[in-house]
């Protein structure tokens, strides 16, 4: 299907429109940057009246089966909605790994009998999704996981402990890997992949209160939960395999996710404008010398990410370190968004110390919160420490 | 003479004492489930613990004896501060003590005999200096008229709520001056709480408009703007200490998980990329130390000198450096697990964040030691 | 508005193809044997070289047919000028191709038809503008008076001992104006050899006093101002595109060094201690060569427009400061051997010096980009 | 032997007068800033002559026996003598592995034939000592050190190559490192330590060209050398303890070195000094807010070294983690000269890119070679990372 530039851009035209007509009014209360940042059920209700909002206007799973709740079209409209919803800052379509992970994992090799049964669900946003691959004892070590599956008749029994799963007491389902067989001589081949209910006898969740002070993530304890066998998604042992093929996704639309802005994009923009009315020693402190010295690196930071993204299109100027620019993405947005709001409150004087809460923090804390969420990018799906060594490693062919 | 300058430290006997006492009473009376325990409560102290502390004399401990205290300076008070920033310990010692100090380099005989005595016997005081976030703007536009009647608010008055005596810094007959206030002149809803990062911590906005000050609480005069100046600066000496405890036990944290926490089958302690930012936490924790003791060298009773002013503000701007990164590195390098309330990692980047914002962050003391330096 | 502003990258196939034949160029006719063959050389490049790249049609690469070159504008240089950095290849290539520049911008058809030509066919020519150290000083003391006699020094000038044209800035009758001096017009002993941390560079102070300058070779008028301004913004892009090619070969410097050698029984690459700042280097190089192929972009023959000279700036601040960076890395990461002048990171570092002061350093264009995008 | 605090401050005041009335004035080349430094004739003759000065004037060695050409006294006379060197700026004792090293290792623990034979020529600056306990496939790694000496009658016979030998090419002696037992079964318990002389048959030196395009150090590669078997001191396979028994006197004459100002300290007085004169944008350099914020940094870096010295005498304030100062010292002290050298440079504006040579090079391109040789003592002695390493080890006993 080739589509031409004209009708490109005046899809864009219309998602943009509708973005701006029907972006909500300020709810009164911090709306979450990030999925992982949904905290209370006055937070998820919002979220889900809003994606369920834009699912309804066709800007979601526009890529996706028409049978299963999408429009069947090419997926470069629904990055176009995507960027639309980056660029008039709505909220974020809250469902992500039901969206960007469960769902187009299904679309690509789950049954007929799954697709029907799961896809919907996840676009309207009815379903909340939530995954289970870490456990407490092996944050970044996934192959390790030792969260147990027993085959039993028309059943798996399982037991063990998730961490780190977001959404976990709002979720219908998750995306969970287990072990059904602990002796397989490579760590990798014991694991296997299923789709599990959540609201089953043997499954608890317990909130994780996170460093900002709000709830945001969940322990997920398994005992003697029974989940019905034909929660196994593929066959046994192919779950390191299916994991893997989960975490290709997360680049977006093309990769084939439903789409729907995942994360509100801060940038330095933000970060400057947020500066106006502060004053040091008197003065505006974007007059202040060495304050425009940290700024201009900040960002410099940021535009040579995003001239790096358009570098990488180019394929004579990729060829010395090949898969450099994007291996390193995460790393390097992850950890400049760390220091920008840590300087962002920095720069603010003596009202940085406020917070959430008070009535005269600046943005309403948002600085002081967003910096600390920063911490999920910097730590969640392999620390920025991991990350370097897989850089290193990938990349540059450094020694393990 | 060289830039470096003046480079003395002496620690007596009576400070190592204190310093051990009160890292031991602090240590037992304060682990962190009770200082956990106090993140929600509207002091955000024990008042119990706090009689305790007074009954050691440490409200009075740098106040002179004839004003009821211990007469053993403010260098004595920076261990003590010390201990309590390592225990993370939350009561109105540091404003209290400040307060004090300005009462007593500004105030005349009668005032300081008045009201010393009380601060020193555990009646806590604090300061009232800032309208706005800007820590380099000394102007003052709280005004105290000619008929003694106060108009304007202060903002971020620490430990605001428990106070019973504000010093308060006032515009008055074009000059700068002070007036105390006592808070039971307060109008209802004078007072506004501050909702701070650092939740061991407390501060209002506080309305003193219609507060009517007797003659005998106003101070003015030449002293005043010499002895505000002094305070700003031992105010950044005592953050400094209590940041510098604070950064310690922040180290002890670090260094305990990375011993025993295991990732992909190794101690993570024995990855370079976690131990080498901890060994940077821990010398800059030593340099902050050896600045903060400098500057408890160089304060003493009298106005503080330009070596003393230097030494302030570089324990300043070292200490709230140093605790900026040991909470940052601390929550990151506990995982998913410094991601969590539970953590005390927490406590530690909330309290870098408060403490930067106290009396002058770095910068804005690194731009004043370029002019003491430099010029 | 995005303070991020204009973020166009494109790369002709012209532009791909010149990188790759550049590239293979250096390599097969300049290993770093031939570079340090030059160290000691008075030119400190190879003529026949030179000649080669001439008949490749370098020296002329950026001009307009009219006058010679191939018409392929700065977008073009810039790969070429990479390669070269990445060889580590001194030549007159940037100065000959900045002083055809400012000629380009600012001289009257007559000049243009009478001086690029020979440039473009090899004939070096160069800028004399510096009277200082301080590339922010643009103020201009040396004089053509009315009888178009020069006066005065100019210092830094690079490549001057090959050139055969200078295009000099100059105060006459009180504005802004260029002479362009032949080397034949220079009295002996006008020029002192500077001694550069640079050995692959050369440069040198050079007298121009007394030197009579035809009428003809006077550039005056308002377009001097504008030409010369950004021909030190096309002066900065240059240097990066050099510091980005010598970067990156530091890079790879490091991590050959790093995958072989053993210490304590390991390759030392497998230590995080080296590995993650040389993943730094890697990220800090894809940054500079991103800014690079930016600026190429948005850098043509019209006058350059905000946006370019953004460009330009924060590649030079990018550029060089990655290469201060790695090249003190490199030094360090090869230990004992990277003490030694045998060890190609001795390069590096000095290169790193070398550019950093070319067209002002980081700090210098931060300052601006401060201007242009904060106000 | 106690000693009156009038005393010290009379000796303080002669011994500054003298090195004020005989700091040798500018000889017109760059002298050493420090022993790994002298790269030619006309710096050794020069700071051999001023050793020897030092010596006669009663200055050097003064708590050395007297029969060896000390003086006796109580070791705090030399700290003074050293303190007042370093005040006075003079040029350095450059004989330092003799006088730091060599001598005090064979005053303790040499036999009298050998204090007899070594002790005087290290003070007079007749003979020159270096130093063989690195060898080139072991940067860091001292244990592991592969040259042989084999016993062979009367004599030893070594084969094997030592490298960075500082002045291996004057020296008459060198402390030797080398194995005599190959197959102890601790690696360490195979060294021995020899007083070995350089002139034989069988050692040669290879100059090698330093960063700076100096010669600082040598090459010394041993081809069937045979030493007289008196060389070994102590007994075989105590090598190891001897060698780190040496590395104790470091400390100066406290303990038990013959003292000499080893290193012209460079201090942040002096970098900003040398900035007399350069502008940027038209002003003083010293006038730029950013400019003076690094360099308030630099000062404090500075002082932060200093007060930790002092603070390190005082033990109530030593106890969190006893020795941190002492053994981060190298560490941090190294590593701050290398940035506040580089930042030198940096400064300096388009001046920065000339080196020695340039008669308009800043104090004659001082900083710029000082920069390069910072290296020597970033990578030297252990690099900074294994010193990171060694803190992170002895003292908050972090992993291996």
């Amino acid at each position: 299907m080739s589509t031409s530039e004209k009708e490109l851009a005046e899809f864009r035209a219309e998602v943009g429109a509708w973005m701006k007509d029907n972006n909500p009014p300020d709810p009164g209360f911090l709306l979450p940057q990030t999925f992982m940042e949904v905290g209370d059920e006055r937070q998820l209700e919002f979220l889900r009246e809003w994606q369920h909002k834009v699912w309804a206007a066709g800007y979601l799973g526009m890529a996706w089966p028409k049978e299963y709740g999408g429009r069947g079209v090419d997926p470069v409209f629904q990055s176009i909605a995507d960027q639309e919803m980056r660029r008039n800052r709505v909220p974020i379509c809250f469902n992500v790994i039901g969206l960007g992970w469960a769902g187009p994992l299904i679309n690509d090799i789950g049954t007929e009998q799954e697709k029907a049964r799961y896809l919907k669900g996840i676009l309207t946003a009815e379903d909340v999704w939530c995954q289970g691959f870490s456990e407490p004892e092996h944050g970044s070590d996934l192959g390790n996981a030792q969260t147990r599956a027993v085959r039993d008749g028309d059943e798996y029994i399982i037991n063990g402990q998730k961490i780190w799963t977001t959404m976990g007491n709002f979720a219908k389902y998750m995306i969970l890997l287990a072990r059904t067989n602990p002796d397989a001589p490579r760590k990798y081949d014991g694991l296997s992949f299923f789709l599990s209910p959540m609201q089953l006898p043997g499954i608890e969740t317990r909130p994780i209160r996170k460093i900002t002070g709000e709830f945001g993530f969940t322990e997920t304890f398994f005992t003697d939960a029974r989940i019905p066998a034909g929660c196994l998604m593929g066959e046994e042992g192919q779950g390191w395999k299916i994991a893997m093929q989960t975490l290709q996704y997360e680049r977006g639309a093309a990769s084939g996710a439903a789409g729907g802005q995942a994360m509100v994009r801060v940038t330095v923009d933000d970060m400057i404008d947020q500066l106006e009315g502060v004053n040091r020693d008197g003065e505006p402190v974007l007059k202040d010398p060495v304050v425009r010295d940290q700024l201009v690196q900040a960002i410099m930071e940021e535009k040579a990410m995003i001239l790096g993204d358009r570098r990488a299109r180019v394929a004579a100027l990729t060829t010395d370190y090949p898969g450099s620019l994007q291996l390193s993405n995460k790393l390097r947005l992850t950890e400049l968004t760390r220091r920008m709001r840590q300087l962002a409150i920095n720069l603010q004087g003596a009202e940085g110390a406020l917070y959430v809460g008070d009535d005269e923090a600046r943005q309403g804390g948002f600085w002081q919160r967003a910096y600390f969420n920063s911490f999920s990018a910097t730590i969640g799906g392999g620390t920025s420490q991991v990350q370097a060594n897989i850089v290193a490693e990938h990349i540059l062919g450094l020694p393990k | 003479m060289s830039v470096v300058g003046n480079t003395a430290l002496q620690f007596s006997e009576e400070q190592a004492m204190l310093l051990d006492v009160a890292r031991q009473f602090c240590q037992d009376k304060s682990p962190i489930a009770n200082v956990r325990a106090q993140l929600d409560t509207e002091t955000g102290f024990d008042a119990a613990l706090w009689d305790e502390m007074v009954s050691l004399g440490w409200a009075g401990i740098a106040l002179p004896e004839s004003y009821g205290g211990s007469g053993m300076g403010i260098a004595t008070l920076v261990p003590v501060v010390e201990a309590m920033g390592r225990a993370m310990l939350g009561t109105p010692l540091i404003s209290s003590s400040l307060a004090a100090q300005l009462l007593l380099r500004s105030g005349n005989t009668e005032q300081k005999e008045r009201l010393l005595p009380a601060i020193a016997s555990g009646a806590p005081a604090t300061l009232a200096l800032l309208e706005d976030g800007d820590w380099g703007n000394e102007a003052v536009s709280l005004t105290l008229d000619d008929g003694g009647v106060l108009r304007g608010v202060k903002k971020y008055v620490p430990d605001a709520t428990v106070a019973s005596l504000f010093v308060v810094s006032v515009q008055h007959q074009g000059e700068l001056a002070l007036a105390v206030v006592r808070s039971d002149q307060l109008p209802a809803n004078a007072m506004r709480a501050n909702t701070l990062i650092d939740q061991t911590k407390r501060s209002a906005n506080v309305d003193f408009s219609g507060v009517k000050v007797d003659e005998n609480n106003v101070i003015k005069g030449a002293d005043v703007g010499p002895a505000l100046r002094d305070v700003r600066l031992l105010g950044a000496l005592l953050v400094a200490a209590e940041a510098t405890g604070s950064s310690a036990a922040c180290l002890d944290t670090i260094v305990e998980y990375l011993k025993t926490r295991k990732q992909f089958g190794k101690l993570i302690g024995s990855y370079q990329a976690l131990k080498h930012p901890t060994v940077d936490i821990l010398t800059e924790t030593d340099s902050a130390r050896s600045f903060v003791y400098h500057g408890a060298t160089l304060v003493g009773e009298d106005a503080l000198d330009t070596d003393a002013e230097i030494a302030c503000r570089m324990a300043k701007a070292q200490a709230c450096q140093t605790l900026l990164y040991a909470g940052d590195r601390a929550v990151q390098f506990h995982g998913g697990m410094g991601f969590t309330y539970e953590c005390d990692a927490q406590l530690y980047i909330r309290r870098a964040q408060w403490s930067q914002q106290q009396f002058g962050d770095a910068q804005h003391h690194r731009k004043r030691l370029a002019s003491l330096l430099l010029d």
